[in-house]
């Protein structure tokens, strides 16, 4: 039975499920959802980072600016235009993907380290125009966003609904959202890994020359599942947006950036579920590092290089790694 | 050293374990004010004067009494001045922390990305950013104790026209000062008439050089004075860029600029410069019969004091927003938070550092445009002008 | 009867070194194919160029009559032409069996939106690939290895492996560069038989090899480079005799 | 007008040569080990704030700048060695990591030793400008473009005609085959790492009169640096030099005829353009594969 489960395809998802779900049991400060909502969508968008970065072996420097275009886009149909927010965040995702692929095309015929330059430019360009255009954007003081809406039934972390009967609060209810959005992403994910398409993607990462002898289009797949990637950034900017309430460019920095690709190298590349707990671990380690006040940028520095350094493979592989070598002892030791 | 940080350590360990269990709290005792502020980041100049007034004269009061016969307790955080942070950092003090009020918000992004949540939950939140949009329109729950970016405009383009100055040049940085700044400075000049804006420039925070925005402003017809409104280190570089360019117009910077810091880092270059800011530059050249004469020089010689280096404007707010938090509480007798905000919207007279305070339900700022004063660089020191 | 690989006057230059020149021969469907010659003698390149890795100076290459040289690998796997390489190229983040399914990439049709939805046309696809694939494994002598990682393999396994991936492109023509380098005398053995049954199959077969013995015994016609031109050409016994060859192995 | 077009070219000039600077020491760790090094503004950062505080304790200047020069070049070392070595087996993405976790350790310590104030540095000769056809040149942007001059052609003859140069430059082409001929493959990274430190802290020192100098002065002109040796072709050091003085001069001309608002955008775009018609950079080698 145990061991049924540990070859089932999408072990990952219902153990994600699981914790999801049962969060709820253990927390109830209003804070905490809120700090769970975020770090659900964040990782949402680490997902698909980590489908272009663990699977396929490309690395963006920009994917904070699809995150920030997805937001501000659904911000500015929203409040300006009246739009309603699924709209805004499916256009959104389509002029995300455009601008992804007009940009990946050229630049991932080549090798190395070029798309991480051109997409390096592509998020400071995005980053730019946000904080210039104030008119449409607020400028660098940022933009108020509504509430995410679903013909016209809105969802607001100051709202109260009832599900099933129960009554929650919208941080709950926000939570509860962010959480089925991290599923569904995780298992289109898995889905994509789990394919020919992502076949292909991994074969890019582990041998090209084998792919392309194979009959793989690497140059093809690769603007693929950059698209693919940028897409979810974009989708889940726009929710992150609706979420806050309120925006400003820091979302589509370079730091935010960075912070994204680290995720995803902590977490472990090409793991779904690590690049999840990368993305939880550094959503709170700010918050624990916050009492330590002055020594905070230092400290956090440290122990990413520290936790780089002795797990290059990142948090989850390295475990798993680990734990697989005591049970194989063990199992020796029996036999 | 070491031991100190073993002690954090174990602390933080404490707080991670209690970590995603409810901590509810019950501040029985203390009275809790929350902050958060930039106190590292591009904005670090605002936030760590702020936290180091806010620490210091919490202890002080604490020292004396508290209030209300109860202590005061800071809970802070640092927002690095990222407003998604600040949002957090904000709903972790309301929901988390259980705080009475909030004194905090070093930059206007940081402040409007709080504010929702503020509104929301019904907590008095005195901000320390400078934006007109703060206050205007009035937010029930939220205030500011910084003049606004449109007074200090006024201010400006006022004292240029009766110097006969009417074409100006406006460089301004691109952060969120900056580009406030420059958007109320040509609304300022719209609304005034007799004035006009005749080139328009603007820098990156981090930018080493502005020569090239200097030239382009100095090649425009007509123009008679140039106004740099943006805060940190670029206004050093305009400054002594516009020294090097030899430009001989008239020079005017934003109160972003008021602090001895910036007379080290523009050095000769800043002679004959002029900016409104608070009198806490120049306290003794206040007439003596002037009522922020006595709360501007204790500010500056406690501060200087206790901590060693120069006092700052930006600190300043900080010390108008615990002082008006602690006013407001003791009117209402209670840490109530809809009574602290009644409270602290019926403020009239309270002298601050910045200005004197009269605050109204339709001004939460309580600030006028003349309690900026106009401030002039005479041989490297700051010379008061009216 | 036409070549199937027909190779003409094909050169190829790294800055002014010729590391192959004006070589000219041609391939029958069906042969075993075999191209010899000292280190150096440019015979990883030949199959570079031939494979569309390499962009010849000048010269053509023609797989059933069509000019091929200036397409992309990917292009020549889709006209039925696949190969193995002297360093192993085995994707080490996937399953031995993975690595073989990714041979049926040209086979599998599949959309954005059968693939994220898993809806049941991919599920059958894949179904019947990793059937294939198991089949191919097994053919080549590794199925017991159907769901380890490629990282923890064995290097001779490895070798099968990446035999196996070549023959689920289901190629006309494949090419092995060197696949005995490195194995022991069982392992070859082995390997021979492998290649036989690979031709009896009614796949031609190219081959890049340094054991003699190998060579000999299964091609039907040879190729002797060196120093990038064509030393000789033809059946084994006519190598084996030809003078210029024995100078260029024993002498050289 | 064309004193107009001469300040910015003098504008241009200068902050060009600083990222040129810069953009030599990616290029250096580069091409020694693959690594995008984003740790390389930190050690500008250093050579400014290092001298700064030394001379604000009394030291001379002279011997400030050589002491922040060799703490900067110890730093570089220290981080080959203890971040770089350790996880040799590591992917290329993860070692970028590491260096961006070493660039927030940097700067979290320089903040905490140094505090977070902008500093002054006085010009190295005379603060009076020289007027030259009506536009004006700052005397020390004589001092970075003259360093900056001397410093490549020191590179250059290092790597022509020393041994240890020779060494890094086989190294970077073929590791196994530079082992094989029995270079001490370690040492030469060691010594990429020492070399693009020290690039790095002479360019924090001579522009540090020109920008000031604090702890967080790296990040920007760092990524500057790093689209600086993006557009030249990363791993060429020509392409450096060149890439660097571009983007100098297009922010400068950007910023005086087009949009001060949008320079950094213009800036930016040129990597794009360069890489969608010159696809290594201006530089860049064409790569043999090798299968």
């Amino acid at each position: 039975m145990m061991a049924q489960f540990s070859r089932f395809r999408l072990k990952g998802l219902v153990f994600l499920a699981i914790v999801v779900f049962a969060l709820p049991l253990f927390i109830s400060n209003p804070f905490h959802y809120g700090l769970a909502t975020q770090i659900a969508l964040i990782a949402g968008a680490v997902v698909g980072l980590n489908l272009l970065v663990g699977f396929a072996g490309q690395i963006s420097l920009g994917h904070a600016g699809f995150f920030g275009v997805g937001a501000y886009f659904s911000a500015i149909m929203t409040s300006n235009y009246g739009w309603s927010a699924i709209p805004a965040l499916v256009v959104g995702a389509i002029g995300v993907a455009i601008i992804a692929w007009a940009v990946g095309r050229p630049i991932l015929r080549l090798k190395g380290h070029y798309l991480s330059m051109a997409t390096l430019a592509v998020g400071f360009i995005i980053a730019i125009i946000l904080n210039n255009e104030r008119e449409l954007t607020g400028g660098p003081d940022g933009m108020p966003m509504p509430a995410f809406d679903v013909f016209g039934w809105e969802l607001s972390v100051f709202g109260q609904y009832s599900l099933f009967g129960m009554d929650i609060s919208g941080d709950l209810a926000w939570y509860l959202f962010a959480g089925v959005i991290l599923l569904a992403a995780v298992w289109l994910a898995q889905n994509l890994i789990d394919s020919p398409i992502g076949r292909a993607l991994r074969s890019v990462h582990g041998s090209e020359v084998a792919a392309s002898v194979v009959g793989v289009n690497t140059a093809k797949y690769k603007s693929l599942v950059f698209v693919i990637s940028a897409v979810y950034a974009s989708v889940m900017g726009a929710l992150y947006g609706h979420f806050q309430g309120f925006i400003t460019p820091s979302i589509a920095s370079f730091d935010f950036s960075i912070l994204l690709i680290t995720m995803v190298v902590l977490g472990g590349m090409g793991s779904t579920i690590g690049v999840i707990i990368g993305a939880v671990v550094l959503e709170l380690l700010p918050q624990v590092l916050a009492d330590f006040q002055e020594m905070e940028m230092m400290l956090f520095g440290l122990i990413l290089m520290l936790t780089m350094i002795f797990m290059p493979k990142g948090l989850l592989p390295t475990a798993a790694n680990y734990l697989n070598k005591r049970r194989s002892k063990s199992a020796g030791g029996d036999a | 050293m070491f031991k100190k940080i073993t002690r954090r350590a174990s602390k933080v360990a404490a707080i991670a374990a209690a970590g995603l269990l409810a901590m509810n709290v019950q501040a029985a005792d203390p009275i809790r004010i929350g902050s958060f502020l930039s106190v590292t980041g591009p904005a670090s100049f605002l936030g760590d004067p702020e936290l180091k007034t806010l620490e210091m004269y919490v202890e002080k009061i604490n020292k004396e009494g508290g209030v209300l016969g109860r202590q005061l307790e800071l809970v802070h955080y640092d927002d690095a001045g990222n407003a998604s942070k600040a949002r957090n950092f904000a709903s972790r003090l309301i929901r988390s922390d259980r705080v009475d009020i909030i004194v905090g918000g070093s930059t206007t992004g940081a402040t409007m990305a709080a504010a929702p949540m503020v509104e929301q939950a019904g907590i008095p939140f005195i901000s320390l950013a400078g934006a007109v949009v703060i206050t205007d329109p009035v937010k029930k729950w939220v205030f500011k104790t910084p003049q606004t970016d449109r007074m200090a405009a006024e201010r400006v383009l006022t004292d240029m026209k009766e110097r006969g100055l009417t074409k100006v040049g406006l460089i301004s940085g691109t952060g969120g000062f900056g580009s406030s700044g420059r958007e109320q400075t040509l609304a300022a000049a719209s609304a005034m008439g007799g004035i006009e804006i005749v080139a328009d420039e603007t820098y990156g925070g981090s930018d080493t050089d502005m020569t090239a925005q200097l030239t382009n402003i100095r090649g425009t017809d007509g123009v008679q004075t140039i106004l740099n409104f943006g805060f940190g280190q670029g206004p050093a570089i305009v400054t002594r860029n516009y020294a090097q360019l030899g430009i001989e117009l008239p020079f005017y910077q934003s109160h972003g600029v008021a602090s001895d810091g910036f007379l080290e880092l523009a050095g000769n270059s800043a002679e004959g410069l002029r900016l409104p800011a608070s009198p806490l530059l120049v306290p003794e050249s206040l007439p003596a019969d002037d009522p922020q004469k006595p709360v501007v020089e204790a500010y500056k010689t406690e501060y200087e004091a206790r901590w060693n280096s120069k006092v700052s404007t930006f600190g300043a707010y900080a010390y108008d927003g615990l002082m008006l938090a602690v006013e407001a509480i003791e009117k209402a007798g209670s840490t109530d938070k809809a009574a602290v905000r009644d409270a602290l919207e019926s403020i009239q007279g309270h002298v601050g550092v910045t200005g004197t305070f009269n605050m109204s339900p339709e001004d939460h700022n309580g600030l006028e445009a003349e309690s900026f004063r106009i401030l002039e660089v005479q041989d490297g020191g700051w010379k008061l002008i009216n | 009867m036409t070549a199937l690989v027909e190779v003409n006057n094909l050169s190829k230059a790294f800055g002014g070194v010729h590391a192959v020149e004006d070589v000219s021969f041609s391939v029958d469907a069906g042969q075993v194919y075999s191209v010899i010659g000292p280190n150096g003698a440019g015979k990883t390149t030949l199959f570079n160029l031939i494979t569309g890795l390499y962009t010849p100076t000048s010269g053509e290459v023609k797989l059933n009559g069509e000019s091929i040289a200036k397409l992309q690998p990917n292009d020549l796997a889709e006209r039925g032409m696949c190969r193995t390489f002297q360093q192993m190229q085995i994707c080490m983040n996937m399953t031995a069996i993975e690595n073989v399914m990714l041979g049926r990439h040209l086979t599998l049709k599949s959309n954005l939106l059968t693939t994220l939805f898993r809806l049941p046309s991919l599920t059958r696809g894949e179904k019947a690939a990793r059937e294939k694939a198991a089949e191919l494994m097994e053919f080549v002598g590794c199925g017991e290895y159907l769901d380890t990682e490629a990282s923890a393999m064995s290097y001779g396994a490895l070798k099968r492996l990446e035999i196996a991936r070549a023959l689920a492109a289901e190629p006309k023509v494949v090419l092995l560069d060197e696949p005995a380098a490195g194995l022991n005398a069982v392992e070859t053995a082995a390997l021979e038989e492998l290649i036989r049954k690979i031709a009896e199959q009614g796949i031609t077969v190219m081959l890049v090899e340094h054991d003699m013995k190998l060579v000999m015994g299964i091609s039907d016609r040879l190729l002797v480079l060196n120093y990038g031109r064509v030393l000789a050409e033809g059946t084994p016994e006519q190598i084996r005799a030809n003078p210029d060859v024995i100078a260029a192995y024993l002498g050289g | 007008m064309f004193s107009e077009f001469l300040q910015y070219l003098f504008t241009g000039i200068t902050i060009g040569a600083t990222y040129a600077l810069i953009a030599l020491g990616f290029t250096l760790i580069y091409n020694a080990s693959h690594v995008i090094n984003f740790a390389q503004g930190e050690f500008l950062m250093i050579g400014g704030m290092a001298t700064v505080s030394l001379t604000a304790m009394g030291v001379p200047m002279l011997l400030a700048i050589v002491l922040a020069v060799v703490l900067a070049g110890v730093l570089g070392i220290a981080l080959q060695r203890l971040a770089i070595a350790p996880a040799k087996n590591a992917d290329v993405v993860t070692l970028i990591i590491i260096t961006i976790g070493a660039s927030i350790f940097i700067r979290g310590l320089a903040q905490l030793v140094w505090g977070k104030e902008y500093h002054v540095m006085p010009n190295f000769s005379s603060e009076e400008p020289i007027q030259i056809f009506g536009a004006v040149l700052n005397s020390q942007s004589l001092w970075v473009l003259g360093v900056g001059a001397v410093l490549v052609a020191v590179l250059v003859y290092f790597f022509t005609r020393t041994l240890t140069g020779k060494a890094i430059l086989a190294t970077s082409m073929n590791k196994d085959a530079a082992r094989l001929v029995g270079i001490r493959t370690q040492v030469v990274l060691m010594l990429a790492f020492m070399v693009s430190a020290l690039l790095g802290s002479v360019a924090g020192i001579v522009v540090a009169p020109i920008t000031f100098t604090s702890y967080d002065i790296g990040i920007i002109l760092g990524l500057k640096g790093f689209v600086a040796a993006a557009i030249g072709g990363l791993g060429s050091g020509m392409g450096a030099v060149v890439g660097g003085l571009a983007l100098g001069v297009v922010e400068a001309m950007a910023a005086g005829y087009l949009s001060s608002d949008y320079k950094d955008a213009v800036a930016f775009s040129m990597i794009l353009v360069v890489l969608f018609f010159m696809p290594r950079g201006l530089f860049g080698a064409k790569v043999v594969e090798r299968v």
